[in-house]
């Protein structure tokens, strides 16, 4: 869900910006450099799975994960997704210089909403809570990140409604494979190493 | 994967001291993006076109990345000229494309692929570890460059362990389709990256404790400017300082 | 390609390689019989695991004409129909197994296979029987021991009913007891054909017929 | 503790596990001498890796007593004068290499033990050589051939300067050549002390005096 270099305004493009050095600058602060390995290595993780294609019926998308992204990272997700994003920029021209703020917040403040919406309700007892609140945090984060990129789009230019519509539309049937995807893979986690969710 | 497509080559963009490269690259793209004068965003392609022809890379492997960035473009240029307000320039059945709107898409258009070929010809053209020293020199905050760093280190190691569960898949005949099968199977694949990473990670914090690790990680110097740097870096600026007064001067005036 | 019904692989002329290091493979030739039961040896980086990923098409050669079961394999979709038919066992346990639970890790074959989830749950616990791993089924597969680890890789192949094994040393690092089971089991089912990567002299002299030694990128016939 | 000048280690009833789990050390004891080279063999999951990390006190043991260098270590602090004597390379290359590039990950430990800049190149080159690798200073870790990332390794360890070595699996992977650089440069450095795990029993014989297996979470003398 990454908006291309020269489609925004410099207004919505200044503001993404500012909320990202914000929100970096304070995850970076509450992590310790003793976790510096493990949030990079799970970033690379992220970054070698979001190339996976799933297929969705004549078509294929490829994962977003930032619910999952947000469950495991909480704070750490705006350094962790800010990252991945310029390695996307540098390696594969995916967006570029002047978008990494707006693209990074787009997908990084929905993964630390689903962080504070599910992270109790990932660690409950029941499995079928738990299973809930996963599958609530894919579809979540992938909702949230395309209402985001809508409005990125709209603030910049009206005219863009139509495109911001079909944005959110097209994102539908992701934001169930990643609702499915996220609670599969919480559960996976759940039962070989509960650790890591804190379970 | 992660091959570093245009990294490599033996160009005076591939010479030039990356410290340059970088924060040309970025001040430029700044300007481009919130520039809107139609000559400006002309001169700034020619500009990103020039570097891509001094760097000399393959035309063939920059327009198969300029097709993919182009998609979204194309997208604006199917909607945006019918929705944006303005006089009529032709109808398409019932819908009447504005003259403003079919502007207003070739500004972006050219934007987008100024500011792509400029990130090509000079950030593309150093590998990862060479920005990564940059990143240091330019004062991004030590935490996120080591976790850049990291981070694309890892990379490697892990897609290896992804190529090998997929194989594991596959020579268990595993064929990805729309259904719950396939969508759990590759939850579980992305779940036990996670645990491996997760382990991995551990090892790699205690080799770095054996190493006497106090929580301060090093870099040694590796850039000189010699005078190639200096000139070309100050073309390049006077350059982008054209642009800048080509855009804004009257407003100063 | 060779049309008599009892070739099972016939390789020819095959190289491998990453460009700008020695070939691993060049020009290796190999024909394997319906029945053959062979050791292979050779050292290490000598191309064992190359050759056992090239028949499976994991690895697609630079050079060279894989047949298996009497036709050219040459796409990915030829490839389908020799995974249903040749099981490998991978050098290293934790590459083989990624789900949760070993029962869902032996399903997993079966039902990319076709079986309904009643028919896949029959042949795990049949499969879980011929290993002796009986109560294993809700055992988490990365928690288990490293011998209980290559038992259970091998009943995921095992559960596939292949016709053709194709094991990478098997034995590496497991207890008397378990290659105990191991050697059980080949010498059990005199139907498999076979092909074993192993450094254990005594465990090929007791599994297999002959030994092939690998070398300079060939095959070499040793006996 | 021994208070015996030539004890380098002495560890102690040391038990070690996870819960719900069979403990992978139970009741270990061992005592290494200055001037020791010992191997350690063992089959996979018997522990060896686990003592080596116990040993750093990179994990910590259930119970038990350790002892270095004439002192008892228990504390983060106790072992961090350990990992300045002790150096010890991991099974995994890609687990210790982690700086940018390899003459920077040589330089990570002397710069981590006060060296200035200069000095800490002067280390790299001079380990570089030892290794025959001069001219990698500058290239990256990740695009080395396993052999070479495995030197690159040891040339990390080294980098520290050393009393005592732990290997565990230096040669798994690796070509004749570099092999024979490892054994040439254990066989000159008369000066260090190790134990090292491997499966490689020839490389054992040319490079220890005697052996040591584990079993059953303990070490046994083997000779």
């Amino acid at each position: 869900m990454h908006i291309s270099e020269g489609v925004l305004s410099a207004p919505v493009l200044i503001t993404g910006a500012a909320l990202t050095a914000t929100a970096v600058g304070f995850g970076l602060k509450k992590m310790d450099y003793d976790r510096i390995p493990q949030v990079a290595i799970l970033s690379s993780v992220f970054f070698v799975a979001s190339l996976i294609h799933i297929p969705i019926g004549p078509a294929s998308t490829h994962l977003i994960m930032n619910g999952l992204t947000g469950l495991l990272l909480g704070l750490s997700a705006f350094p962790a997704i800010l990252v991945g994003l310029i390695l996307q920029a540098i390696l594969f021209q995916f967006g570029g210089i002047t978008t990494l703020g707006i693209n990074t917040f787009n997908m990084a403040f929905p993964a630390l909403i689903c962080f504070y919406l599910f992270r109790n309700g990932i660690r409950h007892k029941n499995p079928v809570v738990i299973s809930v609140c996963a599958f609530g945090s894919g579809f979540t984060a992938v909702f949230l990140s395309s209402i985001f990129v809508a409005a990125s789009l709209i603030f910049s230019e009206e005219s863009f409604i139509n495109i911001a519509k079909l944005v959110v539309i097209a994102h539908l049937p992701v934001m169930i494979i990643e609702g499915i995807f996220t609670a599969s893979c919480i559960g996976f986690l759940k039962k070989v190493r509960p650790e890591i969710i804190g379970g | 994967m992660v091959h570093e497509t245009f990294t490599y080559g033996d160009s005076m963009v591939h010479r030039l001291d990356p410290r340059i490269k970088v924060i040309v690259a970025i001040v430029f793209s700044i300007v481009i993006a919130v520039a809107d004068k139609f000559s400006v965003l002309l001169y700034g392609l020619c500009f990103s076109l020039s570097l891509i022809w001094i760097a000399r890379l393959s035309i063939k492997k920059v327009s198969f990345r300029l097709m993919i960035v182009n998609g979204f473009i194309l997208f604006i240029w199917i909607f945006l000229p019918f929705t944006y307000p303005g006089e009529t320039l032709f109808c398409l059945g019932p819908f009447n494309a504005s003259k403003e709107g079919v502007i207003y898409a070739a500004l972006i258009t050219l934007k987008s692929n100024a500011i792509i070929l400029a990130s090509i010809a000079l950030l593309a053209t150093s590998s990862i570890t060479t920005l990564v020293h940059v990143l240091r020199h330019i004062y991004v905050p030590d935490k996120l460059v080591h976790l850049f760093f990291f981070c694309f280190r890892y990379i490697h190691v892990i897609h290896h362990e992804y190529i090998r569960l997929m194989n594991a898949m596959k020579i268990r005949c595993f064929q990805p389709k729309t259904n719950m099968h396939t969508y759990k199977t590759y939850a579980y694949l992305v779940g036990m990256l996670l645990i491996r990473s997760y382990d991995r990670s551990d090892r790699v914090y205690h080799a770095m404790l054996c190493r006497g690790f106090k929580g301060k990680f090093w870099m040694l110097d590796h850039f000189s400017m010699n005078r190639f740097d200096i000139i070309s870096g100050t073309v390049l600026f006077l350059i982008i300082i054209g642009l800048i007064i080509l855009q804004w001067g009257q407003i100063i005036t | 390609m060779g049309t008599d019904n009892n070739i099972i692989l016939e390789l020819d002329d095959i190289t491998f390689g990453y460009p700008s290091r020695r070939p691993v493979l060049n020009g290796l030739k190999l024909v394997f019989f319906k029945g053959q039961r062979i050791g292979l040896t050779g050292g290490n980086g000598s191309g064992k695991t190359t050759l056992f990923h090239i028949i499976m098409g994991l690895l697609k050669p630079n050079t060279g004409e894989i047949g298996a079961f009497g036709k050219s394999r040459e796409t990915e979709a030829d490839f389908k129909e020799v995974r249903e038919k040749i099981g490998l066992l991978f050098q290293d346990s934790d590459d083989q197994l990624f789900c949760p639970t070993v029962a869902e890790d032996i399903a997993f074959g079966p039902l990319n296979l076709g079986k309904t989830q009643n028919e896949a749950r029959e042949i795990v616990k049949k499969t879980l029987k011929t290993f002796g791993l009986l109560g294993f089924e809700d055992r988490v597969s990365y928690k288990l021991s490293s011998g209980e680890k290559r038992l259970v890789s091998l009943a995921t192949v095992i559960a596939m009913n292949p016709e053709v094994l194709l094991l990478d040393e098997p034995t590496t690092g497991l207890d008397t007891k378990t290659t105990e089971r191991i050697v059980g089991f080949l010498n059990s089912h005199t139907e498999l054909s076979y092909i074993i990567i192993s450094h254990d002299h005594d465990f090929l002299e007791r599994t297999t017929q002959c030994r092939y030694e690998m070398a300079g990128g060939k095959v070499d016939k040793n006996n």
